[in-house]
């Protein structure tokens, strides 16, 4: 019974925020309602027994990534924080100019007709059913299987992590005339 | 000690890869790690031949590592008689090569990389017994030859590169469509790439069918390994790179490209043409020889008229390398020991006349026997410069084939060995020596006697480097020509091993 | 009640939005920010089905990948937001076109 | 008699050492190292001394050797066996040979120690002299042809260096080029010749070659058609000819004069051109096997008899010598060639003392005048006795005067080139040998008078401006004032010795070396019981010994050369009386012809009754001045028009013709190719493009310059609707 709650209360949230990201005028709310849906998507790994990955988005991407988009938007200064166009509807003036919001929707019709199509064939191979509620810890489990059959990839990973965290500060590092 | 191989054939990446590391400011450096490496690598082919067993014939030092394995092909490198001089000379020649290209200038840290790179892929080929991991040394060698060829080079280098790579590239090719005929021939089994194994004429009475006729399987292949090995010797059809190749090398590269380049090809033939395809090989033998006793009569006479000295002495390597054609076609024990001491003594001979025309170059800046208006390009070297002088004569009398110095005892080896199956040809190759003299002297007396031609007024003689870097080679010539029985005792068990081979067919 | 289906459904919304974020802001963060939202659908989509369908916890090895690579992304991204808005005064997206034809 | 590596090593050892000396440190010793030099000389003649002792003192049978071998290197793996031996072969003959030379080298050393002292090449003249006697003596004591080879290349080696030692000057250079390469004409087809010996018969020492004489192994062999015994043995002497510098390949000595003077006193006179009758003589019994006697024969009588003629009318002295040189060497060659092997190795050594003797006297006048032209030279009598002394004594042992050397061997060569031209039954043409022969003597004879009157006597044209006639010692005249010279240890001591070895009682035991009146008794006709051709049936299956060993016998018990009346001939049918009263005939007739050569000479240049050849008949002396035109033939029409137009035809064909086309030609199929394709490209490609979908293109660029709007957001666009349009139409 918790679950179901707890999986209607997080994904509501994540919607709700995923939404308003798009929909706010001010960047900066619109940071913080990513953080909410962020926070959303960690509760759903939680329903889904992914204790790690749960704790793992919650550590990295809300405490870190959504930080650093705060970060960047003060240093790139505040005078378009708030966006003034209209838009078609008025519905969402922090669409931009009026076309964009249109074609946006469009794409995403666009979109939901194909992933509908696609997901009607995945609901007819995977029928509903009750997974039952045990939720091992899948902590030491993740832990093997890093260091065994992925272990290519968490190494070239850490090497990615390394030239990102290099190239990005030698990108931003302000240049003489700057 | 087994590993000492391995040992010489990577200690040169590690110092190219040293090299790329040092900055390109501290030249002094980049030269500093590259003569270390080199006399590491000089010393340790001399370790490995103190430690060279001359009592039997089969591969020593031998590591096997499988390298894909679905193929079946591995790291499989091992030495005998033949590659152990190869390699000692391999090894002298790139640490004289360092010192003598110490007043390169053009970006010094590439030159020096290739060059390592060079050595490193010329070990390669002469260890390599898989053919596969041959054939990849025998491509990767081009490409740092084309590039110090290309960049480092005279004035149309450029022209003189790619015609080097193609030509060679060209020869490879069919010797690429060979290997692979070996490999589905012998059945793709275990040792499909293993060149040991496929020696021994196994293929003697297979047939092969292209375009709808049938061939002798070691014929056809024969020929095309042929064809791949004689571009890079060069035979006398194939010869018309080399001298453009070496009048544009640099020095350093020119004394590799005729020291040690050049044996790659007769070397392909000790070990991969002649063994794998002993019937062919035999009944080949005459057309080798003629083409052999062509390439050094053409040698020598287009070597006489030539104006500038690189080309008169690349031609001379032509002759010089027609010798050891001639040996090899001989097939008799004085003619194959002979040939392969000819291939170390023309590499010590030759090396040495390269870098003292290279010496002069750096005082010179040009190569002018006659210059191309009629006036001398030189005249009266002997006054002003001695000690070049007494040197220069060294080189020039051993690759002239004086005795007592190591070219004749070669020379003298590979005609006793052809006189009893190709006597004609004994009777017109003993022109070839005689012209052999006559263009060396003339060039002699037109650089070096008469009055001191006013250009080269202000050369000084040699400095103390330059001579520390030819003290070796003269003594290698002179120690050698008077006893040389360190080399051949070294070869003739591997030697007579393939003449065994050889005979039964 | 929570099948595999729907959690597709909200990692599709999830997408959806992320994509018109993508296409209708006109400012440079908020295009990262919808960069994100793709990224986390499609690590919740794994997630979902190394639950519900395979039965080893490759999903979530995936995804804690996914993450890695978000987290990279968008250091690079900021950076070079960063750098733009030193060069050009503003993270206006019209203003970088010197790719136009 | 134990002959180890100990006693016999430093008769060659001393001389390198000395040179390896000289040539690194040489500079730095005091007075260049020309003392170190002379010294080693001296330590090789006591060592050859000590073998002379042994062998003529001891005089063994003509056939007593020893030979010992060492391995050189081998080649031999699993069955083959393939070695390469060197070692020692001393008889009478090379105890004799290295004691001539040693000897002369170490007379000639202390005099060059005079005449090079203050020449700027002093060091390097003292570096290579020592050289060559080693390689020389080398020569003359290795066992095998292979090893002779190796010692005769580096003869040509140092004589080369020492004609070019003037670097300065161009002429130097022509004539040092023209020596080595005259000479490996020679050297190739001997290396030819000792090739296919080593190949048929599996060894090139003497013994196994004499061996294989007698078992008649050549008997089947041919190469390339010609019988193996001949074609080897013409290989042999055409080496020979080239390094004695015979007729058609004899152009080389008279350049050889550009060298220091004692350098070509040793090398151009005494030791290295006798290299050829050495090998020779070793090779006899070959020889005589392939029948080319004869041509040796006739080769030496026109040598002999066409460099006296040059020598005639030349004006240099050092020229007249070396003509005289070529000459002497003909005889020696005429020798072998009829057969009379003692003889000509007698004249070998003979003339080695007095052509060094003159040479060295040559040397000293024109250290001493500095003036090589005979014309400006003249009445050096009064200032330099001991040079006249010596030169005299050598020119009456030349001329073929009785009671000296040179009369003692050559007459006996002409007497056997008497016997051989006319009595022993030869076909008669070869009657010109003997004719040429005596004909050369007496030429000899007037050219070597000539020379001594031009020098020596008459008035002194040395200051030619001086007015007032007769010389009054040092007057006015300035530059080459001759002071008188006094009996200097270095300049006139080796003369001095060198001129008492040229009287013939030395070699003939009596007084005119013909045995008419003896002076230490019959006993001493040593020199004819030690010598003789070798007989090749002793050498089958000999023992071959190594270099430890030690010959067992005592001395007292080896063979004994015992004296009995032999006519030291080793032709073919040996019927005594008539070379007997062959030799009488010869002796007779060489004595007058010698005669009359001196009196004409005296006529001519002493009394002036008859005027110098020149007026007399011009053409034929201005042909002998640049003697026969010789050297220009060889130079221009075979080495200038022949071979480098050859040569510049091939490398042109080579550059111009085979690499244009068929290496380039490849490249330039490939541009036609390219071009060919590019142009098929451009013409299909633009002909539709141009016809069919001109609009089509133009509209298809409207919408493109559309798409690339730079929005990055449009290109999202576009990438969403192309993936979903993939989606749908792959239909997952």
């Amino acid at each position: 019974m918790f679950i179901q709650l707890l999986f209607g209360l997080s994904a509501l949230l994540t919607v709700g925020c995923a939404i308003a990201v798009a929909v706010t005028k001010n960047i900066m709310h619109s940071c913080v309602f990513l953080l909410g849906s962020l926070l959303g998507i960690a509760g759903l790994y939680a329903t889904l027994g992914a204790d790690f990955v749960a704790v793992t988005q919650i550590m990295v991407y809300v405490g870190g990534v959504v930080i650093l988009m705060l970060f960047a938007v003060m240093l790139t200064g505040g005078k378009d924080f708030v966006s003034r166009a209209q838009n078609l509807l008025g519905l969402a003036p922090a669409m931009g100019n009026k076309w964009t919001f249109s074609v946006g929707l469009l794409v995403g019709l666009v979109v939901i007709l194909t992933n509908v199509k696609l997901i009607m064939n995945i609901a007819k191979a995977y029928p509903a059913k009750v997974i039952g509620n045990d939720f091992p810890s899948t902590v030491s489990q993740i832990g093997h299987l890093l260091v065994k059959e992925h272990v290519l990839a968490f190494e070239l990973s850490s090497v990615l992590l390394l030239g990102a965290l290099v190239g990005a500060a030698i990108i931003a590092r302000p240049r003489k005339q700057g | 000690m087994n590993g000492i191989l391995n040992w010489i054939l990577w200690l040169p990446v590690i110092g190219m890869v040293g090299v790329i590391l040092t900055p390109k400011a501290k030249e002094h450096t980049i030269k500093m790690v590259t003569l270390v490496t080199t006399s590491i690598t000089l010393l340790l082919s001399v370790l490995l031949y103190l430690k060279f067993d001359t009592t039997t014939a089969d591969m020593q030092f031998v590591t096997k590592i499988p390298w894909i394995s679905q193929f079946h092909i591995n790291y499989f490198i091992g030495i005998d008689g033949i590659t152990m001089l190869m390699a000692f000379l391999n090894a002298l020649l790139f640490f004289i090569c360092t010192l003598s290209s110490w007043t390169v200038t053009k970006n010094l840290k590439a030159y020096f990389a290739l060059l390592l790179m060079l050595q490193s892929t010329v070990f390669g080929v002469f260890f390599a017994l898989d053919f596969f991991l041959f054939y990849v040394y025998w491509e990767v060698m081009l490409l740092p030859m084309f590039f110090l060829i290309g960049i480092w080079g005279g004035e149309n280098r450029e022209y003189a590169a790619i015609k080097f790579f193609l030509y060679t590239f060209f020869g490879s090719i069919f010797m690429l469509v060979g290997i692979i005929a070996l490999y589905y021939a012998s059945g793709k089994g275990v040792d499909s790439f293993n060149i040991l194994a496929l020696q021994g004429g196994k293929f003697v009475n297979e047939q092969v069918v292209i375009f709808g006729k049938t061939f002798s399987f070691e014929t056809i292949f024969f020929w095309f390994m042929f064809l791949g090995f004689a571009i890079k010797v060069p035979v006398f059809p194939f010869h018309t790179w080399l001298p453009h190749a070496h009048v544009q090398a640099p020095t350093a590269v020119s004394v590799i490209l005729a020291g040690v380049l050049l044996k790659m090809g007769t070397y392909g033939f000790l070990r991969i043409a002649f063994p794998i395809f002993p019937q062919a090989a035999v009944n080949a033998s005459t057309i080798i020889a003629v083409l052999g006793l062509i390439s050094v009569i053409y040698g020598a006479f287009c070597a006489m008229a030539q104006d500038d000295v690189k080309k008169l002495v690349a031609y001379s390597s032509v002759s010089h390398m027609g010798f050891v054609m001639l040996g090899l076609a001989a097939m008799t024990t004085q003619g194959m020991n002979g040939a392969v001491l000819q291939m170390f003594n023309h590499g010590t001979s030759t090396a040495m006349m390269f870098l003292m025309i290279g010496v002069l170059y750096e005082r010179s800046h040009h190569r002018w026997i006659v210059k191309p208006d009629g006036s001398k390009g030189y005249g009266g070297l002997a006054t002003k410069l001695p000690k070049y002088t007494t040197i220069f004569i060294i080189g020039m009398f051993a690759s002239l084939g004086l005795p007592g110095l190591s070219g004749f005892i070669s020379e003298a080896l590979i005609f006793l060995g052809i006189y009893q199956k190709f006597t004609t040809i004994t009777v017109i190759a003993v022109v070839g020596l005689l012209i052999g003299a006559a263009y060396l002297l003339w060039m002699f007396k037109r650089m070096f006697f008469g009055e001191v031609n006013p250009e080269i007024e202000e050369y000084e003689d040699m400095n103390a480097r330059e001579v520390f870097y030819m003290i070796p080679l003269c003594i290698a010539v002179i120690v050698f020509g008077i006893f040389p029985s360190p080399l051949l005792n070294v070869m003739k068990a591997s030697v007579g091993q393939l003449v065994d081979l050889l005979s039964k067919y | 009640m929570m099948s595999l289906v729907s959690y597709l459904i909200i990692s599709l919304i999830l997408f959806i939005v992320g994509l018109v974020v993508i296409i209708a802001r006109k400012n440079i963060v908020a295009i990262l920010l919808g960069i994100e939202l793709i990224l986390n659908a499609a690590a919740l989509n794994f997630v979902a089905y190394s639950r519900y369908v395979t039965n080893n916890l490759d999903g979530h090895v995936f995804s804690l990948f996914i993450i890695v690579i978000a987290a990279a992304e968008s250091a690079i991204g900021l950076a070079i937001v960063i750098r733009f808005f030193q060069i050009k005064e503003t993270i206006h997206i019209d203003e970088a076109t010197q790719l136009r034809n | 008699m134990e002959y180890t590596v100990g006693n016999i090593a430093p008769i060659i050892l001393s001389p390198v050492i000395a040179f390896v000396i000289n040539a690194f440190f040489g500079s730095k010793l005091p007075r260049k190292g020309d003392w170190l030099a002379t010294l080693s000389i001296f330590i090789s003649f006591i060592f050859s001394a000590r073998v002379f002792g042994d062998f003529v003192f001891g005089n063994f049978a003509t056939d007593y050797f020893i030979h010992k071998t060492f391995t050189w290197f081998d080649l031999s793996y699993g069955a083959n066996i393939w070695k390469v031996d060197m070692g020692i072969y001393i008889d009478n003959m090379t105890a004799i040979m290295l004691t001539m030379v040693s000897g002369v080298a170490f007379l000639i050393h202390l005099f060059s120690t005079w005449y090079m002292d203050h020449d700027e090449k002093h060091g390097r003249f003292f570096t290579f002299l020592p050289l060559f006697t080693s390689a020389m003596l080398g020569m003359v004591i290795s066992d095998n042809l292979f090893s002779l080879f190796c010692f005769w290349e580096i003869m040509g080696f140092c004589s080369y260096s020492l004609i070019g030692i003037y670097v300065k000057k161009e002429k130097a250079g022509d004539a040092s080029l023209k020596a080595f390469m005259t000479t490996r004409v020679g050297d190739v087809f001997l290396l030819l010749g000792i090739v296919a010996l080593w190949m048929t018969l599996g060894s090139v020492a003497y013994v196994d070659i004499y061996a294989a004489i007698a078992e008649g192994k050549f008997a089947g062999q041919t190469v390339m058609g010609i019988s193996l015994a001949t074609f080897t043995a013409l290989c042999i002497f055409l080496g020979a000819m080239g390094k004695s510098a015979q007729f058609p390949l004899h152009v080389w000595l008279p350049d050889a004069m550009m060298g220091p003077t004692p350098g070509s006193a040793l090398i151009h006179a005494a030791t290295m051109v006798t290299a050829g009758v050495w090998i020779s003589l070793r090779m006899y019994p070959l020889m005589v096997l392939g029948d080319i006697t004869w041509f040796i024969a006739v080769i030496g009588a026109i040598t002999a008899f066409g460099a006296a003629t040059v020598a005639m009318v030349q004006t240099d002295i050092k020229a007249v010598l070396a003509y005289s040189t070529l000459s002497q060497l003909g005889y020696m060659i005429i020798g072998v060639g009829v057969g009379s092997y003692n003889a000509a190795f007698m004249h070998v050594i003979t003339h080695a003392v007095f052509k060094a003797c003159l040479f060295l006297s040559a040397g000293s006048i024109i250290h001493s005048v500095h003036e090589q032209e005979m014309p400006k030279l003249g009445g050096l009598r009064k200032y330099m006795p001991y040079t006249h002394f010596a030169m005299m004594a050598c020119t009456l042992a030349i001329a073929g005067i009785p009671f000296f050397s040179g009369f003692v061997s050559k007459d006996r060569i002409l007497g056997d080139a008497l016997y051989f031209g006319f009595m022993a039954g030869q076909n008669p043409l070869l009657a010109i040998v003997p004719i040429l022969g005596f004909a050369g003597a007496g030429l000899t004879a007037f050219y070597m008078f000539r020379m001594m009157f031009l020098t020596f006597y008459g008035e002194n044209r040395m200051g030619h401006h001086d007015s007032h006639g007769d010389h009054h010692g040092h007057g006015d005249h300035h530059g080459h004032e001759i002071h008188h010279e006094h009996l200097d240890a270095r300049q006139n001591v080796p003369l001095l010795i060198l001129s008492v070895f040229t009287l013939g009682v030395w070699f003939a035991g009596s007084l005119t070396g013909q045995g008419i009146v003896k002076v230490f008794g019959s006993k001493t006709e040593w020199f004819k019981i030690l010598v003789e051709a070798p007989k090749v049936e002793r050498f089958v299956n000999h023992p071959r010994e190594s270099f430890g060993s030690t010959d067992a016998r005592v001395k007292a018990e080896l063979p004994k050369a015992v004296y009995v009346h032999q006519t030291g001939y080793a032709g073919p049918n040996p019927d005594e009386h008539k070379i007997h009263s062959a030799h009488v005939i010869g002796a007779i007739l060489s004595i007058i012809i010698a005669f009359t050569g001196v009196f004409i000479a005296f006529l001519m240049y002493i009394k002036k009754s008859i005027n110098p050849l020149a007026s007399k008949f011009p053409g034929f002396t201005t042909t002998l001045e640049n003697k026969y035109y010789f050297d220009n033939f060889y130079i221009d029409v075979i080495i200038k028009k022949g071979l480098l137009g050859l040569n510049r035809f091939l490398s042109w064909f080579d550059m111009g013709i085979f690499d244009r086309f068929a290496v380039d030609g490849w490249a330039a199929v490939n541009r036609v190719l390219f071009k060919a394709s590019k142009w098929f490209d451009n013409v299909v490609v633009d002909a539709i493009g141009v016809d069919g979908t001109g609009v089509a293109v133009n509209l298809f660029n409207l919408v493109l310059r559309i798409v690339q709007s730079g929005k990055i957001q449009f290109y999202f666009i576009m990438l969403i609707v192309v993936l979903a349009s993939y989606i749908w139409t792959v239909n997952i």
